[in-house]
């Protein structure tokens, strides 16, 4: 039914397009490296599809319900009985999906940086990085074991670092890529004490029964789950929220944030493939993969998932308004819309309809993969073009680059949530679930998609609009057949991924439900998201000063916004002066002086004693034997009175 | 027959003993302290043969031990006797306290 | 399988080595025989493994037993069991790099070959030994060929890291003499046998004055705090090899005698100072890696950080699970090949720039693409990533840490887990502003990448680090039996 | 009467070479190399001899004198060592006025020895240990020309003239308690009263002084250094072999009795030694004096051996002997051989020796390898089996002080072992090249290093023969 | 009191105070001679003690012969011997109560023990008797010591002689 092999080649090749082209791409393919990784990744990506075709429309269905099927499982290493890292493959709705925006996405960027990195020294490393995430994150979304997930949760962060540094000889992207590292590992240290927490009580590290034995409240495994483990929380609460910490870092979650932005240093096709629309939405998935235990067993951690999501969605696009680089807008919307993500998880229900938020965060996941990648790699050509990433920079392009202005906008209205394009379904799903679930929520929700329409079309007339872009220099049009075919493909993709019945392909319990779209339900946000294209027309698409009177008007506001509230300097503050100075440096100085000290000590004390000590041999012999007799008699009184005394 | 005991000549020869030793530890010339050191031999000499005569006049052990030390103390002595003359040779003294190089 | 061919190689190469003419000899002939020896060793690895699938159980395999000195009951007695065989097999992997890494010795090199191998033989002695004298004995032997090529070789302050090394690490041996001879006399069957020695009792009050001792002795080569301060200095003076040797060999003897002497044969002690030990490593492992955020040379940041890795050892012997001291062997032997080719790519690049200063670095991936990606995979290994021996070991003790469920051993496992962060600022740190960034000195513009024998060097360790990586199993199945024999005897299993 | 001259063939060997260089010295024309070489040859033949008919057991003069394997065993011991002085101090020898003499005294010290080993009571004990100290004394004057070495020679003989009145005092009243100065006879009339006790101790200082046990060791700097090396390594390893030896028949058989009181004795006295003897050698300069110091604390570890009692104390004592012959005459040896080259006697001047006398540096290394007890060297061995006849008591506190000085022993060993590894020196010492003789005997002290400790016949032989 | 015990008294006193001015009086020449005049008394003891042998041995040997060579080597060192500065109070002191210490601990313990001697027959410490023995081989002969003292006197000899005797004119 399902090859293990083509299954298994999915993720390998392009783990093997990383591995020729990271042990030989230097010398032996120099030439077509790209086309090594790209034709890797187009077969992964049929495969995928295929895969997907078999699951959804032949056989993954059973009884009307879609099936978990592990597909392979290996035993990779053996903790105690039970308990053990198996490598396997899971494919449920979700990671089918996953499957397919992964490869698509991926080999829309393949496609893409054939042209967008043509004549980088460092080709085919590109490239095999690209291979090494791209088979991570396959490997994350198919893993049927909870530490199989972190395992590929690791090489994906490490693949995110190394294409972060991409340009390793700017200091900017060196610092942007370790702080990527380190925060999201920071974060990954919940996830792995959640892991812990959580197969300890489950006893297990295999998903399924993980899911099985922490959702039967009957079973002993959740007995002690629930007890109040720590802090009057139960352990289970405590596993949740670690294992969220690791999703809500590869997410970009308030406060986990900080990396996101900085991760544009990377090349343009990267920010669009991970920071966009794959690695980031790892957090995503994995509370959806843990959903039923968050969903039946612990409200109170998706209550969490839920708040964190939406003040992360507001917090975020509130700073998109004001930023002025145009990759680190999208960043910042990037970080908004996952964070409608999770609170779509968040107000989730499980089953049926309950299982609205489940769908339509999923949904959302996959609508958002293409136009977001889509407004990066429009964004890259921009760049690309301009060889600049500010805003200021750039203005009128809509001549200079037509296929990238229409693309963009298909996008930009995707993202604004206007019918009928991908983003209001996806949107219209979510606002609805919350609307049902949580009114506080839902309010943000709408507050936040206004604000996401104005900065968007504040992006889109300041780079295709506005004051006129003079040329200077050569500038080589939008880029060839390679960079614009994925631009289209994605813009078809954001146009019409709206139409795919999602109810019935993925949700929460694997029961197809039906979905019906209430028109009322829907004039809000769309007027808000209309509203806000319109104030952003207003003020961007010709020159004018209107912006700067608001911005003005809102100082401390706007300042703070821009300067993104200065979480950046509290981290600052906290690893600076806090962990370097009153931790790393005590460390060090305890070790110098304390420590090592002692030991010298040790040795220069019996050095001194030994100086001190060197008269007793003074060279007289006299002296001698006074010791002599001294030491005589001594003994004799010893012995003869102390040592017969007891 | 008489009052004198084993414990009298003890005590002379303990005091013997120990004026030796002070003139060893004491006097600073060499040949003073060689004295000493017959002083205390025959302190020593005197413990066997009051042993020998008060206590184990079955056996001749203590006779003869002083026999050979008395041997040995003349042995000893000469080699000192050379040892410091050679000494004087080379250091013009025979001042203990001037022969003290090598010390600490 | 003669066992004992082990000991015989090296010994007939460092004789061979003293006898021969030029330096280009000495070189082939102990790379020759470090081959050989891996050979051997993966030899020694499948016939052990087809041994064990043909249903030999017995706790040791392929032993061998002469009287060595009849009066006092001691025997030259030799066997191996899977955690020996991973050590063995960690020591040849080191061994053959070490002595790849060496190949541009120039001075005195018949002698620094010579100390080499002698260093190795104490290793595979001490590995492969089952009796106590014989233990002790390897163990010995393996320090001052350190002390000599630490202090002829090195560079820095040299004399004083050999001196400080070769003391503390004769102090740690002094206890473990001390120890020894409680647990012959204590006994009650005047033995060093060791798997005699496994099965009698020894008396409660006993171990709980000698077991410290033996561990105190032990942790100090695997660098228990306090005693790890030989660990920076020793390791940054060293020359390449001399680094390798003492981070990848050296520090786990102590962490197999640990296990293999003091838990073992004191299990109910070890019991009893469970705590304080977990307490120790915890402190190690933390305290170590933030003493590595401060550092500013490469050999001390590595120095520090193995301080760190080897905590972990010490705490999954501290936990006293089966998981976590099968994770302890595992990091050991992790961090032994992970550690050496830390060193040896410290080594290339201190060759090349003369310095090792990270602040004067930078921008070398550049100049030097292999040598650079080696730094990258081996601080990744470090910082613990999937794919590499690293993580598989760390992910071990944790597991195996986290099954006792007081609050207590919580705590120092969140603790442990926690360096898993500072070890990724530090490793990024510095790898990152020596590979990475602009290039700081344009003399760097001239320097070559990495010669046929540091590549070979490199890719040895690295074939072994990315096997226990990608494959963990095998050293798993290898390491386990004997790891659940001492939690067994912890248990009050005992079995004959 | 065959049996009887079997019995002290050790003694009659020894006196026949002291009369034939006797007349050697009456005839007085042979060249210096000449008598070396007949000396040479006769000390082989003497040590060839002790090995033959080892086997005999017995007493001479109604037990004044006995001897069995052990002893036997003992004596050649301390022939092998005095043959390797011969051969290593062949350059000083070479060019001495008085060589004929200086065999004739250091042969009678020896004798003195042979007798003190084999001494059935307190008066041949008394005249043994005399003989052997009294033509030492003479013998450390042997530098004729040096003033150090007649300084050394007046502390040698003052010091030890005190001490053996003070030895004679506790014998007179051991003798005043008991009525006997038979060894075989003491056990039986001891009681254990104060001032027997009193008396032991003094006797035991007369041991102790010999031994450079603290606090009766402070003769022993002073005299290494100022005397020849030759004198300084016989007295170090020969003499205080010899006291080992009779020290384990006294304290085991004679004083049996009193056990408890030299246990005591022993452990603190050993744990003082260790201590002092480590610390002082920890600043010394002069090599010589170095290697008193160090030897000094070598003596508290043999005490800990000592201390263990039966079997095993005595065996690994004796082995220990062994073992620190080979290894302080190597030491010894490397020393004698760059001071009579080149006169340099102090650490510093080593420095850089490595470059210039590789394969010397070696021996010399080796050599302090073994005292420090690293393996694979026998001094390894030796520290192990004398710390495991202590341990054997359960004094673990003993033990692991022990233990811990070994480390304080260490760093000075290594601080020797630096200079000439480590080091630089602009002038280092030049290249020596030693005859033929010297080579002779650093190779026999290496080869007993290696050997003595790696291959456990030896070991075994020596457990087999302590039994009484 | 017998009028032994006067005699005894009589020795014991010249004997201490003899000794005692021969350690403590400055003048070398004159303490030679106390020494004389103390080992001179001991032998007084002997012949109380009816040892007549000893006493005559302690006279030739001690009289004649340690004596008279204390006094050569006095006149050997003369120049400088002979009027050394006086030893320092301190030390003199020091030693002083060490020595008094050490006389009265040992005193107390040789005085506090029960000497227990003999009940058989005492052997006449005459010429014959010990002449007998001193050259015997079976029990209670002394032949064994009388060689070795001899071996060591032959030694003894011969380190005087090297040691003492005067170099040769360097050539």
């Amino acid at each position: 039914m399902f090859e293990k092999l083509s299954l298994s080649l999915i993720p390998l090749l392009p783990l093997l397009s990383f591995l020729l082209l990271g042990l030989f791409g230097r010398k032996v393919f120099k030439n077509f490296s790209g086309i090594i990784g790209t034709g890797a990744l187009l077969a992964s990506a049929g495969l995928s599809l295929s895969t997907a075709y078999n699951y959804f429309f032949v056989s993954g269905k059973v009884d009307g319900v879609y099936q978990k099927i592990t597909a392979l499982k290996i035993t990779w290493l053996e903790f105690s009985p039970g308990v053990s890292i198996d490598i396997g493959i899971l494919l449920d709705p979700i990671s089918v999906m996953m499957l397919v925006v992964v490869t698509f996405v991926s080999l829309m960027v393949h496609i893409y940086s054939l042209g967008y990195m043509k004549g980088e020294e460092r080709f085919s490393t590109y490239y095999a990085f690209l291979g090494l995430f791209t088979f991570s994150m396959l490997g994350l979304v198919m893993s049927s074991n909870i530490f199989q997930i972190y395992i590929f949760w690791e090489l994906v962060g490490v693949s995110s670092f190394l294409l972060i540094g991409y340009y390793f000889d700017k200091p900017s992207a060196v610092a942007a890529a370790k702080k990527a590292f380190i925060v999201t590992r920071f974060a990954d240290l919940g996830f792995l004490i959640g892991i812990l927490v959580l197969s300890f009580n489950a006893h297990t590290l295999d998903f399924e029964t993980l899911i099985q034995r922490l959702t039967d409240p009957n079973s002993e495994y959740m007995r002690s789950a629930i007890a109040p483990a720590f802090l009057g929380l139960s352990s289970l609460t405590w596993g949740l929220v670690l294992v969220f910490i690791g999703g809500a870092g590869k997410s970009a979650m308030f406060p986990l944030h900080i990396w996101l932005p900085d991760a544009m240093e990377g090349p343009t096709p990267v920010s669009a493939l991970i920071h966009a629309a794959t690695m980031v939405v790892a957090g995503v998935f994995l509370v959806g993969r843990l959903f039923p235990i968050f969903a039946i067993s612990c409200p109170g951690a998706l209550e969490l998932v839920a708040y964190t999501g939406a003040f992360s969605a507001l917090f975020a696009a509130i700073i998109a308004c004001t930023q002025t680089d145009i990759k680190r807008v999208l960043a910042y919307s990037t970080m908004s819309q996952i964070g409608y993500m999770m609170f779509a998880l968040g107000v989730s229900g499980y089953g049926n309809e309950d299982g609205l938020g489940y769908m339509a965060s999923m949904f959302h996941l996959f609508t958002h993969a293409m136009f977001k990648a889509l407004l990066f790699l429009g964004a890259g050509a921009v760049i690309h073009f301009v060889h600049s990433n500010e805003m200021n920079d750039m203005g009128g392009l809509r001549k200079h680059m037509p296929i990238t202005h229409i693309t963009f906008l298909i996008a930009c209205l995707a993202i604004a949530g206007v019918p009928p394009l991908a983003g209001f379904f996806s949107k219209e799903e979510i606002l609805l679930a919350a609307f049902h679930h949580n009114k506080l929520i839902y309010g943000i929700a709408l507050i936040t998609s206004g604000i996401t329409a104005f900065y968007m079309f504040r992006l889109y007339f300041t780079i295709f609009w506005g004051k006129e872009f003079h040329s200077h220099g050569e500038h080589h049009g939008e880029g060839g057949v390679v960079m614009m075919l994925p631009l289209i493909l994605l813009s078809l993709g954001a146009a019409f991924a709206g139409f795919i019945p999602f109810s019935q392909l993925v949700t929460s319990d694997g029961k197809p439900f039906e979905t019906v779209l209430h028109l009322g339900f829907s004039i809000a946000p769309v007027l808000l998201g209309l509203t806000g294209i319109f104030i952003a027309l207003r003020f961007y698409k010709t020159q004018n000063d209107l912006s700067e009177k608001i911005s003005s008007s809102l100082s401390g506001f706007y300042k703070s916004a821009y300067h993104k509230f200065y979480i950046d300097e509290v981290y600052l503050f906290i690893t600076h002066k806090v962990i370097f100075n009153l931790l790393g440096k005590p460390a060090a100085w305890f070790d110098k002086t304390i420590v090592d000290g002692f030991i010298n000590r040790l040795g220069s004390s019996s050095e001194k004693i030994s100086e001190e000590t060197k008269t007793l041999q003074s060279g007289q012999v006299q002296q001698y034997a006074a010791y002599f007799l001294a030491g005589a008699i001594g003994l004799g009184i010893i012995f003869i009175y102390v040592l017969t005394l007891k | 027959m008489t009052g004198i005991g084993l414990s009298h000549i003890l005590v002379v020869s303990i005091a013997l003993f120990f004026i030796g030793v002070y003139g060893f530890l004491t006097r600073r010339n060499m040949i003073m302290m060689l004295m000493s050191i017959e002083l205390i031999l025959n302190s020593v000499n005197l413990n066997f043969i009051a042993f020998n005569k008060y206590l184990w006049a079955n056996k001749m052990d203590g006779l003869f031990f002083t026999i050979f030390i008395i041997a040995i103390a003349a042995a000893e002595a000469a080699v000192a006797i050379a040892i410091i003359i050679n000494l004087y040779r080379s250091h013009k003294s025979i001042d203990v306290e001037d022969a003290s190089d090598l010390k600490f | 399988m003669n066992l004992s061919l082990l000991i015989i190689i090296p010994l007939a190469a460092a004789i061979a080595v003293l006898l021969s003419r030029n330096g280009q000899q000495v070189k082939w002939i102990s790379f020759l025989a470090s081959l050989a020896q891996l050979g051997l060793s993966l030899f020694l690895l499948s016939a052990f493994m087809g041994e064990r699938a043909n249903g030999n159980v017995s706790q040791m395999l392929f032993e061998q037993r002469y009287s060595w000195f009849a009066p006092l009951n001691i025997e030259y007695y030799i066997g191996v069991d899977g955690i020996s065989i991973s050590m063995i097999l960690l020591t040849a992997f080191v061994v053959l790099a070490g002595v790849l890494m060496s190949w541009n010795v120039e001075k005195m090199t018949k002698e620094f070959y010579f100390l080499l191998l002698l260093l190795s033989l104490g290793a595979y002695g001490f590995f492969i030994s089952l009796d106590l004298f014989t233990l002790f004995f390897f163990l010995e032997i393996a320090v001052i060929p350190k002390y000599l090529l630490i202090g002829i070789w090195g560079s820095g302050n040299k004399e004083y890291s050999a001196n400080k090394l070769a003391l503390m690490l004769m102090g740690g041996s002094a206890l473990v003499l001390v120890g020894i001879f409680a647990i012959y006399f204590m006994s009650g069957i005047h033995s060093f046998d060791m798997v005699k020695l496994s099965q009698v009792h020894i008396a409660i009050e006993v171990q709980k004055i000698f077991f410290p001792m033996l561990f105190v002795g032990f942790g100090v080569f695997t660098a228990i705090f306090p005693f790890h301060t030989w660990v920076p200095d020793g390791h940054s003076s060293a020359p390449t090899a001399g680094s390798m040797f003492l981070a990848g060999i050296s520090m786990k003897l102590g962490g197999y005698g640990c296990l293999r002497v003091a838990t073992y044969l004191m299990p109910e002690a070890a019991k009893e100072y469970a705590p304080i030990i977990i307490i120790l490593a915890s402190i190690a492992i933390l305290y170590g890696a933030f003493a590595t955020m401060m550092q500013k040379d490469l050999k001390y940041i590595n120095a520090y950080s193995s301080v760190s890795h080897c905590g972990f050892v010490l705490l999954g012997i501290g936990m006293l699970t089966k998981t976590s001291i099968e994770g302890a062997v595992m990091q050991m032997v992790s961090h032994g090949l992970m550690t050496a080719l830390f060193f040896a790519v410290i080594g290339m690049i201190y060759e090349r720039t003369h310095t090792r200063k990270v602040e004067e670095l930078g921008g070398l991936l550049k100049i030097m693409p292999f040598v650079c990606s080696v730094l990258f995979i081996v601080g990744l290994c470090s910082l613990g990533l999937p794919g590499f021996s690293g993580f598989v070991a760390e992910m071990t003790v944790f597991m195996g840490s986290w099954q006792n469920p007081e609050m207590f051993y919580r705590v120092a496992t969140i603790a442990a887990c926690m360096s898993i962060v500072v070890t990724a600022v530090y490793i990024l740190r510095a790898v990152g502003k020596t590979a990475m960034g602009p290039i700081t000195n344009e003399h760097f513009l001239q320097l070559k990448d990495a010669a046929w024998n540091e590549r070979l060097a490199a890719i040895v360790l690295l074939l072994g680090i990315v096997a226990i990586g990608i494959a963990p199993f095998w050293l798993s199945d290898l390491v386990s039996p004997g790891a659940e024999l001492i939690v067994n005897k912890i248990a009050g299993v005992i079995i004959y | 009467m065959m049996n009887e001259l079997l019995l002290m063939k050790s003694e009659l060997a020894v006196t026949a070479v002291i009369f034939i260089l006797l007349f050697i010295k009456i005839n007085d024309t042979t060249s210096n190399e000449t008598v070396l070489k007949i000396v040479n040859a006769l000390l082989v033949l003497n040590v060839a001899a002790g090995f033959c008919c080892v086997d005999i057991t017995g007493e001479l003069f109604s037990g004044m004198f006995k001897t069995n394997a052990l002893i036997a065993f003992e004596k050649n011991l301390l022939n092998i060592g005095t043959l390797l002085i011969s051969l290593l101090s062949y350059e000083w020898l070479r060019n001495h006025r008085h060589l004929p003499e200086f065999f004739v005294l250091m042969l009678s010290s020896l004798l003195g020895m042979f007798f003190m080993i084999s001494s059935g009571n307190f008066l041949i004990f008394y005249l043994g240990l005399e003989l052997s100290t009294i033509p030492v004394a003479a013998l450390c004057n042997f530098d004729m020309e040096k003033r150090q070495s007649s300084e050394a020679a007046m502390k040698m003989i003052m010091s030890s003239a005190f001490s053996s009145g003070i030895l004679l005092f506790g014998i007179s009243m051991m003798y005043g308690t008991t009525g006997t100065i038979s060894f075989a006879e003491l056990p039986m009339l001891l009681t254990g009263s104060p001032l027997q006790i009193f008396s032991f101790i003094l006797l035991f200082t007369g041991f102790a002084f010999k031994l450079s046990v603290v606090p009766f060791h402070l003769w022993t700097a002073d005299v290494y250094e100022g005397s020849p090396i030759a004198v300084t390594s016989f007295l170090s390893v020969i003499s205080k072999g010899s006291i080992v030896f009779i020290f384990l028949t006294t304290l085991y058989k004679a004083f049996a009795p009193m056990g408890e009181v030299w246990y005591n004795l022993i452990f603190l006295l050993s744990v003082a030694t260790m201590i002092v003897g480590n610390l002082f050698a920890l600043r010394q300069q002069n090599m010589k004096r170095f290697l008193a110091f160090s030897s000094i604390a070598q003596v508290g570890f043999i005490l800990i051996g000592i201390s263990g009692g039966g079997q095993n104390g005595i065996s690994s004592s004796v082995y220990f002997v062994l073992v620190y012959i080979f290894s302080n005459l190597g030491a010894f040896g490397a020393v004698q051989l760059i001071s009579s080259f080149s006169g340099k006697e102090t650490i510093d001047s080593y420095k850089g020796l490595y470059q210039t006398n590789p394969l010397l540096s070696w021996v010399l290394t080796i050599s302090l390898f073994s005292l420090a007890g690293i393996p694979p060297t026998a001094g390894f061995f030796g520290k192990f089996f004398l710390l495991a006849s202590g341990a054997e008591k359960g004094n673990y506190i003993l033990i692991t002080i022990a233990a811990l000085n070994m480390i304080v022993s260490l760093y000075y060993y290594l601080r020797v072992v630096r200079a000439i590894f480590m080091e630089k020196n602009e002038q280092p010492i030049a290249a020596i090249q030693g005859s033929i003789y010297e080579k002779a005997g650093l190779i026999i002290c290496v080869l007993g290093i290696i050997a003595v400790g790696l291959y456990s016949p030896f070991y075994e032989y020596i457990y087999a023969l302590s039994v009484f | 009191m017998t009028a032994q015990d006067i005699i005894f008294y009589l020795l014991a006193a010249f004997t201490l105070v003899t000794g005692f001015l021969a350690v403590t009086t400055t003048k070398i020449f004159r303490s030679a001679i106390f020494l004389l005049f103390s080992l001179i008394g001991i032998a007084g003891i002997y012949f109380w003690l009816e040892y007549e042998f000893i006493a005559a041995v302690q006279i030739i040997v001690y009289v004649g012969g340690i004596v008279v060579l204390i006094i050569f080597s006095i006149f050997l060192t003369q120049e400088a011997g002979s009027n050394l500065p006086d030893t320092a109070l301190s030390k003199k002191i020091t030693g002083g109560l060490a020595v008094v210490f050490g006389f009265g601990f040992t005193l107390l313990q040789v005085l506090q023990h029960k000497f227990i001697g003999t009940t058989e027959q005492g052997i006449e410490p005459n010429v014959a008797n010990i002449g007998n023995r001193m050259l015997g081989v079976n029990e209670f002969g002394y032949s064994l010591p009388f060689e070795v003292v001899s071996i060591l006197l032959l030694a003894a000899m011969v380190g005087c002689i090297v040691i003492a005797l005067k170099k040769p004119a360097e050539k």
